[in-house]
C-alpha cells in the first residue's frame, strides 16, 4: 500500500499532460468557438491560422533571439507572441476582405461558407508551408522544467516523479486568464454584446445601429490573437509542423462541440473533456493499482479498460453519450 | 373532444401553464383569451405534442394523448396552426399546402420509383384542393412564390390554409387574426363557422380581438398566470372584473390627440 | 407647404425583378402620428422597409428633415434619429430582455438607466423577466420587447411595423397611450397597424395602400368615417 | 436541364477530353473513374443534406464499410485463421450484441430511478468483461496464424461485383444504429457526432487485424467482373489481334479497354442512382423531405414522422456511399485503413455537393466529377504554376526555397480554384431550383 | 539513348517532411549518372517528381498514371508508403509494364505481392529488422522491453516481428501499442507505456513524426530513459531536438561496414540536404539501381532492366558506392560485373528486396556512435 507514490504516478502521468493538452485544445477551441458564435460558421481554417500564426511568431523569436534578447526562464517566444498576433490579423483582415465579405453581403447558408473556410484552409495551408516549410521547428528556450521528475524524486524522496514543464505551467495559467477575458469582453462590453446581437440577427443589429464592419473586423482580430495564442503555447509545450496543426482541427471542433458551439466557456470546457477522456479511459491502471494492494495481488496485465489505440474511439464515444444527454453541449450552445 | 386536467407545464422554476383544467366540448369554438404570456400558447403546445407536460392529462375523446408526439396527434384528426407563422420556406405556397394531406401515396418510395401513374392522379386530386383553399385565402397570385417571400400576414393565411386541407376533428388556432387584415379576418371568421357547422370541426381559437371573438365564440376560457381565470359565454367573460383587470382594460387615456 | 418631417416620394422598387411599390408616397409630419393600413400584402411593410433604407429602390426618394437620404445606409438612417420596429424576427432571441433594451440604445452615450425605467413602466412584465432570454418569451411579450427596445434608441421619428400584433387588449391600449405622449413630445410616429380602427383613432393621417400604391390619404378620422375604406379594410 | 446547365456539364466534359488530348487518355479515364465514383458518393450526400438537411459528416465511415464488404466478399479464404477463432470470433460478437439489447431492455423496461442506473451499470460491466473474455482469445488465435500475410478470418471468396450491394447493406446497417443513436442531433452536433463516429469506424479497420489485416492491408483484392486484368489482356491472342487491327499499341490498348469498363459499370450504377433520386425528389416524398428540412417542428405538425423520415434517408444515403466505398475498393484492388482521411473522404465530398449546388441532383453529379478532377490535376498544375512564377525571378536562395515548395501548389491551387468557383456561384453551380 | 524516371513520393501528407529530402537523393543520383555523360552512349537522363500523398491511393495512382502515359517516364522510383505503393503497382506498373523501386515501402506483404518482376526495394523488409532488434536486446542484457508503434503496415509489421523474436529470447513485451503518426498528443500512450514498464522502450516510428513525440514525452515524464530507436527513428533531427536525454539510447538502421554510408553523407552534405533524414541513402541506391540496370540491360524499357536489377545490385562484380557512378557506368559499358553497394549496402535477395543486414549505433555525447554491425 502506497497510496502517496500512487497519486503522484497518476498525477504525472495522466493529470498534469491531460489538463496542460486539455489547455492547449481549450484555447484552440476558442477561436472556432468564437468565429461560429458570432460569424456562424465552422471554420475549418482554424488550424491554419494556428500554424500562420505560430508561424510568424517562430520568425519573431528568430529575429529577438538573433538580437540576442531573451525572456529568462521564460520562452522568448512569449516576446514574439504580439509580432505574431498583428501579422496574423492582418492575414484573417486581408482575407475577410477578399473573400469571407462578398458571401456575407450574399447572405449565403453556413454550409457555404464553411466550404468556403475549407478553401481558405488549403490557401493558408500552402502559404505556411511555403514560407517555413513542412518540417518540425522546435523554438523554445529559457527554462524547461519549473521541476523534473528527477527533482522532485529527490525532494520528496517517493518512488515516482513527477514533472511540471514550464510550457505545461504557461499554458494553463494562460487559458485561465484569456477565457476569463474574453467572457468578460462578450458579456459585460459594449463592443462585446453588440457582437452577439450581430450574431443573433444580422438585420436587427443593423437598425439598432451596430456597424456590422465593426463587430466583423473585432470578431477576426480576436480569432487572430486566441489562436496565434494557441498556437504558439501549444508549439512551446509539443513543437510546430504544419501537418500537426491541421489534424487538431478535429479535436479542436469536437471541443467547441461539445462545450456548447458560440460558448467560451463551453470551448474551456470541452478541451479539458476531450483531453481527460482521452487520456483517462485507456490509462492503464497497472501501476497505480500495483501500489495500492499488496505485492502479490498487482496485476499482470496492465489493467486497462481499453486499448490506447481507441484513444481517439472513446473520447469519440464519450463526446456523443454528452451529447445525448446535452443536445447542445455542456453550455447550451447555439445550433441551426 | 379535449379534457385538459391539472396541467402543468414548468420552465425551470418558473410555472407557464400552473393547473390548468379545461374541458373543449365536441362540436364548440371555444375562445381561449388571457394576458400576454398568461400560458395560452404553452398550453396549446402541451396538447399538440410539442412540449412534454410536467404533470396533468390531456385526453381527446376519452383516450389520454398526454405526451404523445404530434405527427401521431395529427393523425387522430388534432391540427394546430403556429402563433409565430412556421412556413416552409423553400417551398412555394403552393407545395406549402400539398403536403398536408397524410398517407400520400407518393410519400413511399416505393411508390415514386414505380407507380407513378398512382402518384400523378393523387397529385393531382391535392392540387385541386389545394388551389381551392388558395382562392378562399385571396393568395392565388402567390401559389408558386416561395413561401420565404410572402408577408407577415399572408404567412398567418398559410397557417390557417393548411388546417384546410385535411378533414380534423380539432383545430387549435394560435392567434390566426394577428396582422391579418380585419376584412380578411371577417371571411376567415365565417369560414370557421362553416367548417364548425358543415363538417363539425371543433376549434379552440386564441385571440385578442375580441370583436373576432364575441362573433365566433362559445364559450370563451380566460387564462392568467398559467390557470383558468373565467369561463363562460362571451358576454359572461367580457364583464368579469377579473378579466376586465388582467386582460381587457379601460380603453385609451389618452381619448383625444391633441397636438401641443 | 412645407416639407414634411419624413418623406418617402413616389417609391417604386421590389425584392427582385418584379417591383411591389408602384410610386408610393408616404410622409409624417414633426409629432404626428401617421398610421398605414391596408390588405395583407399590400406592400406597406416594403414601403417601412423602403423608408428605412433596407430595400434598393428603383425610383423616388426619402427625405428626412428635408434632406434626401436616399443613399444612406439603415445603420446611417439610425444615427440620424430614426427608430424601427420590423414585423418579424424583431427581437434579439438569444439575449436577456435587458440586453435586447440595451441594444436599442446601442448608440446613444449618455445614461440609459431612466430610458429602461420608464419602458418597464410601460411594459411590467418585461421587467419580471429582464433575466429571460427573449426568445423564451411569449409572442406578445416579444412584441413589447420590440418596441421597448425601439424606444430605447431615443428617435425623432419611431417607424413600428404592426406593434400591437398578438398583444392583449389592455397592453395594446397602453400602447397607444404611450404613443400618443411620445408624439406629443414631438416625436414623429409612422406606424402600420392591422387593429386599424384603433390606430386610426389616434392618427393625424392614415394612408390606404393597396397592391403598393396609395388608395386613400385622409386624416384618421376621415378614413374611419369612409364606408368603403370601412367595408373594404376594416373590417366594416 | 436548360442551357445554363448542359453548358456547365460540357465545359466538365471538355476538361476530361481537354486532359485526354494534352496529358493522356489513360490519365483522364483513370480520374473519370474517380470523378464517377465520388459523383455518386456526392449523391448520397445530398439525398441527406440537400433533401433532409442532415450535416453527415461521416462519409469517410461508410465508404470504408463498403471496402470493408470487398474483403469479406471477394478476399480468399482463410481457412486456418477461421478454424483458429472464427467462431470463438462470431460468438463474442453475438454475445456483444446480446449485451447491448439487454441494456437497452433494462433501460426501457425499468423504472427511472437508481435501481436502474444499478442493473444497467452491472450489465454493461459484467458484459463488457465478458465479452472482452470470450473474444480476446479467439482475436489472439486468429491473429497469430500467420500474421506476416494473413492473420485474418479471410473472406468468402466470392466474385467483387457481389460485394457492391453488400457494401450498401453494410453500411445502411451502421447507418441505421448511428441513425438511432444521434439523430435527435442538430445540425453541427450531428456534424461531429458523425465525424467521430467515422473516425471510430476507421480505428476499428485499423486495430482489428482479425477482420481485414488492420494497417497491415489487404492487397490483391480481385476486380470485379468483367473487369480483366491488363496483363491477362497483353497476353490474348484475340486481344492482340484486335489491338492490332486498329493499330494500337497492346499496353495502352489493355489499360485503357480496361479503364472504359471501369467508367461503365460506375456509370451505369450512377445513372440508374441518379434516375432513382430524382424520381424520389419529384415526388410528395421529395416534397415531405423539404418541408422536414425547412422546418421540422412543423413538418410534425402536419403529421410527418421526421425521426423515421430523418433515418429513412440516411440510411439510404449512407447506403449510397456504402456502395460507392466497395465500388472504390474493388477499383484499387486492396484496402488500406491508413487511406481513410476525413479531408479526402468526407470534406472532399462535401465540396462537391456544395459547389455542384446542395438539393440539386446535378449539382452533385457536376461538383463530383469537376472537383474530382479538380483534385487529381492539381498535383500537375500545383508545381506548374509555381515554376511559371518562378521563372521570372532572378537566380538565388527565394527560387530555389519556392521552387522546393513547389509540391504545396497542389492543395494551395486547389484551393484557389474553389473560392474562385464558389464566388462565381455562391450558391452552387447549378442551384437548387 | 536518354532515360526519364519518375519519383513518386508524399510531398504532401504525413511524410511531407521527409520526402523532399528523399526526392533531392534520387535526384542526385539521376544526375550524378547523366552528367558523367556515360549513360547508354551519352544519354541524359531526366526526372519528374509526382505526388503519392503517402495516404490517398486515388491520388497516387493517378499521379502514376501521369508519369506513366504522360510524361513516359521509364522507371518510378517509389512510392514511399506501403500502402500506394501497392496500389501503384497493381493499378499503373503492372498494366502498364512499367518498373519500380521503392526505398521505402517495408511492408512485409508486399514480399508476395504479384508484380511481374517488375517490383523492387532497397529497404530491407520489416520481418528481417526485428530478428537483429531482438538479438540487440538480448545481447545487452534487456529483461522486458515496451513498444510503441506507429499504426502503418511498416510500424505493425515491425513490432509485431521485434516482439515475436523477443519473446523467442525468452524477453518479456510489457506491451505493444500503437501511436497514431501527427497527433496533437501522446500523454495517453506514454501514460500507458510508463505503467507497462520495462527496461527500453522501443519505438518503432518515424523521427519527425508520432514517434518523437513519445520519447519527448517519455523523457520529459521521466517514463523511460533508454530507447531503442529502429530504422525509421534515426536521425540527427532527433538528437537536436531532445538532446542529451537521448544519450545512452541505442538502435538499428540498414547499412553495412561500407564506406558508401559516409561518402553519401558528403555527397548530400554537399547537395545540400540532410543524408541522416530518414529513407535518403534507400532513395539514392533506388534510382541508381534502375539507372545501372538500364545501362547492362542496354535499354530503357522496362522489361528489359528489370531482369538486370539484382545482376548490378549482388555480387559478383567490382563494389560501387555512392559518387562512383560514372565509373559503374564505364565498368557495364566495358562488359564487367558490378556489384552495387550504394549509400546502403544493398544486397537484393529473394523477391527484389533489400536483405537488411544492419549496423548498431549507441547514442553518445549527443551523436550517433557506430557500435557494430550484423
Ligand atoms: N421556453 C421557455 N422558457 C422559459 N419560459 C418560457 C418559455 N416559453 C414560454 N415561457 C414563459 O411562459 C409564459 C407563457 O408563455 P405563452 O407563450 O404560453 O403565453 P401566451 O399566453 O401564449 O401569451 P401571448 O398572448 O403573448 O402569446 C410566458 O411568461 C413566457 O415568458
Ligand atoms: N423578401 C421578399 N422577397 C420577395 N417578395 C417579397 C418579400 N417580402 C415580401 N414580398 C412580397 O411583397 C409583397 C408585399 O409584402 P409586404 O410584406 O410589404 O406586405 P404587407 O403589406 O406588409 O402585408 P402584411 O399585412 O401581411 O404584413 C407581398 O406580395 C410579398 O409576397
Ligand atoms: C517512408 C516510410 C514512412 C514508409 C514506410 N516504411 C511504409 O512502408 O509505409
Ligand atoms: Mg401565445
Ligand atoms: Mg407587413
Amino acid at each position: 500500500m502506497d497510496i502517496l507514490n500512487a497519486i503522484v504516478a497518476f498525477t504525472n502521468f495522466v493529470f498534469i499532460p491531460a489538463t496542460a493538452y486539455g489547455a492547449q485544445l481549450a484555447l484552440g477551441a476558442l477561436g472556432a468557438t468564437l468565429v461560429y458564435g458570432i460569424l456562424r460558421f465552422s471554420n475549418f481554417a482554424q488550424g491554419d491560422t494556428m500554424a500562420f500564426g505560430t508561424m510568424a511568431t517562430i520568425y519573431g523569436t528568430w529575429g529577438l533571439q538573433a538580437m540576442g534578447v531573451s525572456f529568462g526562464p521564460l520562452p522568448t517566444a512569449l516576446l514574439a507572441l504580439p509580432f505574431g498576433i498583428l501579422v496574423t490579423v492582418g492575414l484573417l483582415l486581408a482575407t475577410d476582405f477578399s473573400v469571407y465579405r462578398f458571401y456575407r453581403k450574399q447572405k449565403v447558408a453556413p454550409t457555404i461558407l464553411v466550404i468556403v473556410s475549407l478553401g481558405v484552409m488549403f490557401v493558408m495551408n500552402g502559404i505556411t508551408r511555403i514560407m517555413i516549410g513542412v518540417e518540425e521547428q522546435n523554438f523554445t528556450d529559457g527554462e524547461r522544467f519549473v521541476f523534473t521528475a528527477r527533482e522532485f524524486k529527490e525532494w520528496s524522496g517517493l518512488n515516482e516523479g513527477m514533472a511540471l514543464k514550464t510550457t505545461q505551467a504557461v499554458t494553463i495559467v494562460t487559458a485561465v486568464l484569456v477565457v476569463a477575458w474574453l467572457f468578460w469582453f462578450l458579456q459585460k462590453t459594449r463592443t462585446g454584446k453588440s457582437m452577439r446581437a450581430f450574431s443573433d440577427n444580422e438585420d436587427l443589429a443593423l437598425l439598432s445601429g451596430i456597424n456590422p464592419n465593426h463587430v466583423v473586423r473585432v470578431t477576426w482580430i480576436l480569432v487572430a490573437i486566441l489562436a496565434t495564442i494557441a498556437g504558439v503555447l501549444y508549439g512551446l509545450d509539443k513543437s510546430f509542423k504544419p501537418f500537426t496543426y491541421f489534424q487538431l482541427l478535429l479535436p479542436i471542433f469536437a471541443a467547441a462541440v461539445v462545450g456548447g458551439l458560440g460558448n467560451p466557456l463551453g470551448a474551456i470546457a470541452g478541451g479539458f473533456v476531450v483531453a481527460y477522456s482521452e487520456v483517462f479511459v485507456t490509462y492503464a491502471w497497472k501501476k497505480v493499482i500495483g501500489y495500492l494492494v499488496p505485492a502479490d495481488m498487482a496485476p499482470d496485465g496492465l489493467a486497462q479498460l481499453m486499448s490506447t489505440d481507441y484513444k481517439l474511439a472513446v473520447s469519440f464515444i464519450i463526446l456523443i453519450i454528452v451529447l445525448l444527454f446535452m443536445p447542445t453541449g455542456l453550455f447550451k450552445g447555439k445550433s441551426g | 373532444m379535449i379534457s385538459v386536467q391539472n396541467l402543468h407545464k414548468k420552465f425551470g422554476a418558473f410555472s407557464a401553464v400552473d393547473g390548468a383544467s379545461l374541458e373543449i366540448a365536441t362540436g364548440s369554438i371555444t375562445g381561449l383569451i388571457g394576458p400576454n404570456g398568461a400560458g395560452k400558447t404553452t398550453l396549446f403546445n402541451v396538447i399538440a405534442g410539442r412540449l412534454p407536460a410536467s404533470s396533468g392529462k390531456v385526453f381527446m375523446a376519452g383516450e389520454d394523448i398526454t405526451g404523445l408526439p404530434p405527427h401521431e396527434l395529427f393523425h387522430k384528426g388534432l391540427l394546430r396552426t403556429f402563433q409565430i407563422a412556421h412556413e416552409f420556406g423553400s417551398m412555394t405556397v403552393r407545395e406549402n399546402l400539398m403536403m398536408v394531406p397524410e398517407n400520400q401515396a407518393g410519400e413511399t418510395l416505393w411508390n415514386t420509383w414505380f407507380s407513378r401513374g398512382r402518384v400523378a392522379e393523387e397529385e393531382r386530386r391535392i392540387r385541386d384542393q389545394a388551389d381551392e383553399v388558395l382562392d378562399f385565402l385571396t393568395i392565388s397570385h402567390l401559389a408558386d412564390e416561395k413561401a420565404a417571400n410572402i408577408s407577415g400576414g399572408q404567412k398567418k393565411l398559410l397557417e390557417l390554409g393548411r388546417t384546410m386541407m385535411v378533414d380534423a376533428k380539432i383545430v387549435f388556432l394560435d392567434e390566426v387574426g394577428a396582422g391579418v387584415n380585419r376584412t380578411l379576418l371577417n371571411t376567415i371568421g365565417d369560414a370557421i363557422v362553416r367548417l364548425n357547422k358543415e363538417r363539425g370541426y371543433t376549434f379552440c381559437v386564441i385571440e385578442h380581438d375580441m370583436d373576432f371573438i364575441a362573433r365566433l365564440c362559445d364559450p370563451v376560457i380566460c387564462m392568467a398566470e398559467g390557470k383558468v381565470l373565467a369561463q363562460g359565454t362571451v358576454d359572461e367573460v367580457k364583464n368579469d372584473e377579473r378579466v376586465i383587470e388582467a386582460y381587457l382594460g379601460t380603453g385609451l387615456k389618452n381619448k383625444v390627440k391633441s397636438n401641443a | 407647404m412645407a416639407e414634411p418631417f419624413l418623406i418617402g416620394e413616389r417609391m417604386t422598387g421590389g425584392y427582385g425583378a418584379a417591383d411591389i411599390l408602384h410610386g408610393c408616397t408616404i410622409a409624417v409630419e414633426k409629432g404626428e402620428i401617421a398610421v398605414i393600413v391596408g390588405p395583407n400584402g399590400a406592400g406597406k411593410s416594403t414601403a417601412m422597409k423602403a423608408v428605412f433604407g433596407m430595400l434598393n429602390l428603383r425610383s423616388g426618394h426619402v427625405k428626412l428633415e428635408g434632406e434626401d437620404i436616399t443613399a444612406l445606409s439603415p445603420q446611417d438612417r439610425v444615427a440620424k434619429g430614426m427608430g424601427f420596429v420590423p414585423q418579424t424576427s424583431n427581437i434579439f432571441t438569444s439575449m436577456t430582455v435587458e440586453e435586447n433594451l440595451e441594444m436599442g440604445a446601442f448608440l446613444r452615450r449618455d445614461d440609459i438607466s431612466g430610458t429602461m425605467e420608464q419602458i418597464y413602466d410601460l411594459f411590467p412584465i418585461l421587467k419580471e423577466k429582464r433575466f429571460q432570454a427573449a426568445g423564451e418569451l411569449s409572442g406578445g411579450q416579444r412584441q413589447q420587447v420590440a418596441v421597448g427596445r425601439a424606444l430605447m434608441t431615443k428617435p425623432k421619428v419611431l417607424m413600428l411595423d404592426e406593434p400591437t400584433a398578438g398583444v392583449s387588449p389592455i397592453v395594446m391600449d397602453e400602447l397607444f397611450d404611450r404613443i400618443i405622449e411620445i408624439a406629443r413630445a414631438g416625436i414623429s410616429i409612422l406606424m402600420v397597424e392591422q387593429n386599424a380602427r384603433q390606430a386610426l383613432e389616434i392618427a393625424d393621417k392614415g394612408y390606404v395602400l393597396v397592391q403598393g400604391a396609395n388608395r386613400f390619404t385622409d386624416t384618421g378620422q376621415a378614413l374611419m368615417q369612409d364606408p368603403e375604406v370601412r367595408r373594404s379594410f376594416l373590417g366594416g | 436541364m436548360n442551357m445554363r446547365n448542359l453548358f456547365l456539364f460540357a465545359l466538365v466534359a471538355a476538361l476530361y477530353v481537354g486532359t485526354g488530348f494534352f496529358q493522356s487518355w489513360n490519365l483522364a479515364l483513370n480520374i473519370l473513374n474517380l470523378g464517377l465514383l465520388s459523383a455518386i458518393m456526392a449523391l448520397g450526400v445530398n439525398m441527406q443534406w440537400g433533401y433532409a438537411g442532415l450535416f453527415n459528416t461521416g462519409i469517410m465511415g461508410f465508404a470504408a464499410l463498403g471496402g470493408l464488404a470487398v474483403v469479406l466478399v471477394a478476399a480468399p479464404p482463410e481457412p486456418e485463421g477461421w478454424a483458429a477463432g472464427g467462431w470463438g470470433i462470431m460468438t463474442g460478437l453475438a454475445f456483444g450484441i446480446a449485451v447491448i439489447v439487454a441494456a437497452t431492455q433494462v433501460y426501457q423496461r425499468m423504472r427511472k430511478g437508481a435501481a436502474r442506473n444499478l442493473a444497467l451499470l452491472a450489465v454493461i460491466t459484467i458484459g463488457f468483461f465478458a465479452y472482452r473474455a470470450l473474444f480476446d482469445p479467439s482475436v489472439a488465435a486468429v491473429e497469430s496464424v500467420n500474421p506476416a500475410t494473413a492473420g485474418n478470418i479471410g473472406g468468402l471468396g466470392l466474385p467483387s461485383i457481389l460485394s457492391w450491394p453488400l457494401g450498401g447493406v453494410l453500411a445502411a446497417l451502421a447507418a441505421w444504429a448511428i441513425g438511432k443513436v444521434s439523430l435527435g442531433l442538430r445540425s453541427d452536433y450531428l456534424a461531429i457526432a458523425t465525424l467521430g463516429i467515422a473516425e471510430i469506424v476507421i480505428i476499428v479497420l485499423k486495430n482489428e487485424d482479425w477482420l481485414a489485416r488492420g494497417v497491415k492491408n489487404m492487397i490483391g483484392l480481385p476486380r470485379p467482373w468483367p473487369v480483366p486484368y491488363e496483363v491477362d489482356l497483353q497476353q490474348s491472342a484475340g486481344f492482340l489481334e484486335w489491338a492490332a487491327s486498329y493499330g494500337f499499341d497492346p499496353v495502352s490498348a489493355s489499360t485503357i479497354v480496361v479503364k472504359i469498363l471501369y467508367a461503365m459499370l460506375f456509370a451505369v450504377v450512377l445513372l440508374a442512382v441518379i434516375w432513382l433520386s430524382e424520381r424520389a425528389l419529384n415526388s410528395p416524398w421529395g416534397r415531405m423531405m423539404r418541408s422536414i428540412r425547412d422546418n421540422e417542428v412543423a413538418a410534425a405538425a402536419m403529421g410527418k414522422d421526421v425521426t423515421r423520415r430523418h433515418l429513412q434517408v440516411f440510411v439510404i444515403g449512407s447506403a449510397v456511399v456504402g456502395f460507392a466505398g466497395a465500388m472504390m475498393t474493388s477499383m484499387d484492388g486492396q484496402l488500406t485503413p491508413g487511406t481513410y482521411n476525413p479531408l479526402r473522404f468526407t470534406f472532399l465530398i462535401w465540396v462537391m455537393v456544395i459547389v455542384g449546388g446542395s438539393g440539386n441532383n446535378w449539382g452533385a453529379v457536376l461538383g463530383g466529377l469537376l472537383i474530382g478532377w479538380l483534385w487529381l490535376i492539381v498535383e500537375s498544375v500545383g508545381p506548374g504554376v509555381m515554376s511559371v512564377v518562378t521563372s521570372a525571378m532572378s537566380e538565388g536562395a527565394l527560387k530555389s526555397h519556392l521552387i522546393d515548395s513547389a509540391a504545396h501548389m497542389r492543395l494551395l491551387t486547389l484551393g484557389v480554384i474553389l473560392l474562385v468557383v464558389l464566388r462565381f456561384s455562391p450558391r452552387g453551380l447549378i442551384p437548387e431550383k | 539513348e536518354d532515360a526519364k524516371i519518375g519519383i513518386i513520393l508524399g510531398f504532401t501528407g504525413p511524410l511531407e517532411s521527409i520526402t523532399p529530402s528523399m526526392a533531392a537523393s534520387a535526384e542526385l543520383a539521376i544526375k550524378e549518372v547523366s552528367d558523367s555523360g556515360k549513360f547508354m552512349g551519352g544519354g541524359t537522363v531526366t526526372s519528374v517528381r509526382a505526388d503519392s500523398t503517402c495516404i490517398d491511393a486515388s491520388a497516387a495512382t493517378a499521379a502514376a498514371e501521369r508519369l506513366i502515359t504522360v510524361e513516359g517516364v521509364n522507371a518510378i522510383m517509389g512510392a514511399d508508403c506501403s500502402g500506394v505503393t501497392g496500389s501503384v503497382l497493381q493499378n499503373v506498373a503492372r498494366p502498364n509494364g512499367i518498373g519500380m523501386i521503392s526505398p521505402s515501402a517495408t511492408s512485409p506483404g508486399l514480399s508476395d505481392a504479384e508484380d511481374d518482376g517488375l517490383f523492387f526495394r532497397t529497404s530491407p523488409s520489416d520481418a528481417r529488422q526485428g530478428e537483429v532488434v531482438a538479438e540487440i536486446l538480448t545481447d545487452r542484457g534487456v529483461k522486458s522491453i515496451a513498444v510503441s508503434y506507429t499504426n502503418n503496415d511498416y510500424g505493425k509489421g515491425l513490432s509485431d516481428s521485434i516482439a515475436a523474436a523477443f519473446e523467442a529470447k525468452g524477453g518479456k513485451v510489457t506491451a505493444n501499442t500503437a501511436h497514431e503518426d501527427g497527433k496533437a498528443d501522446y500523454s495517453a500512450e506514454v501514460a500507458t507505456l510508463a505503467s507497462a514498464g520495462g527496461d527500453v522502450l522501443v519505438v518503432a516510428g518515424y523521427v519527425d513524426q508520432g514517434g518523437k513525440g513519445i520519447i519527448q514525452a517519455s523523457l520529459d515524464t521521466g517514463a523511460f530513459d533508454t530507447f531503442y530507436l529502429p530504422d525509421g527513428m534515426y536521425g540527427e533531427s532527433l538528437i537536436e531536438a531532445i538532446g542529451s536525454g537521448l544519450d545512452g539510447t541505442y538502435g538499428t538502421i540498414p547499412g553495412t561496414d561500407s564506406e558508401g554510408a559516409a561518402k553519401f553523407a558528403e555527397l548530400a552534405t554537399a547537395a545540400g540536404f540532410d543524408p541522416t533524414s530518414s529513407f535518403t541513402g534507400e532513395s539514392y541506391d533506388a534510382a541508381a539501381l534502375m539507372l545501372l540496370a538500364m545501362a547492362a540491360a542496354k535499354s530503357t524499357d522496362s522489361k528489359d532492366w528489370i531482369t538486370k536489377v539484382m545482376d548490378v545490385a549482388n555480387a559478383p562484380g567490382e563494389k560501387i558506392e555512392p559518387g562512383q557512378l560514372g565509373h559503374a557506368l564505364e565498368l557495364i559499358a566495358a562488359g564487367t560485373d558490378i556489384d552495387y553497394v550504394g549509400a546502403t549496402a544493398v544486397e537484393l535477395i529473394g523477391n527484389g528486396e533489400s536483405a537488411g543486414s544492419f549496423r548498431e549505433f549507441t547514442v553518445t555525447d549527443g551523436a550517433f556512435v557506430t557500435d557494430g554491425f550484423r
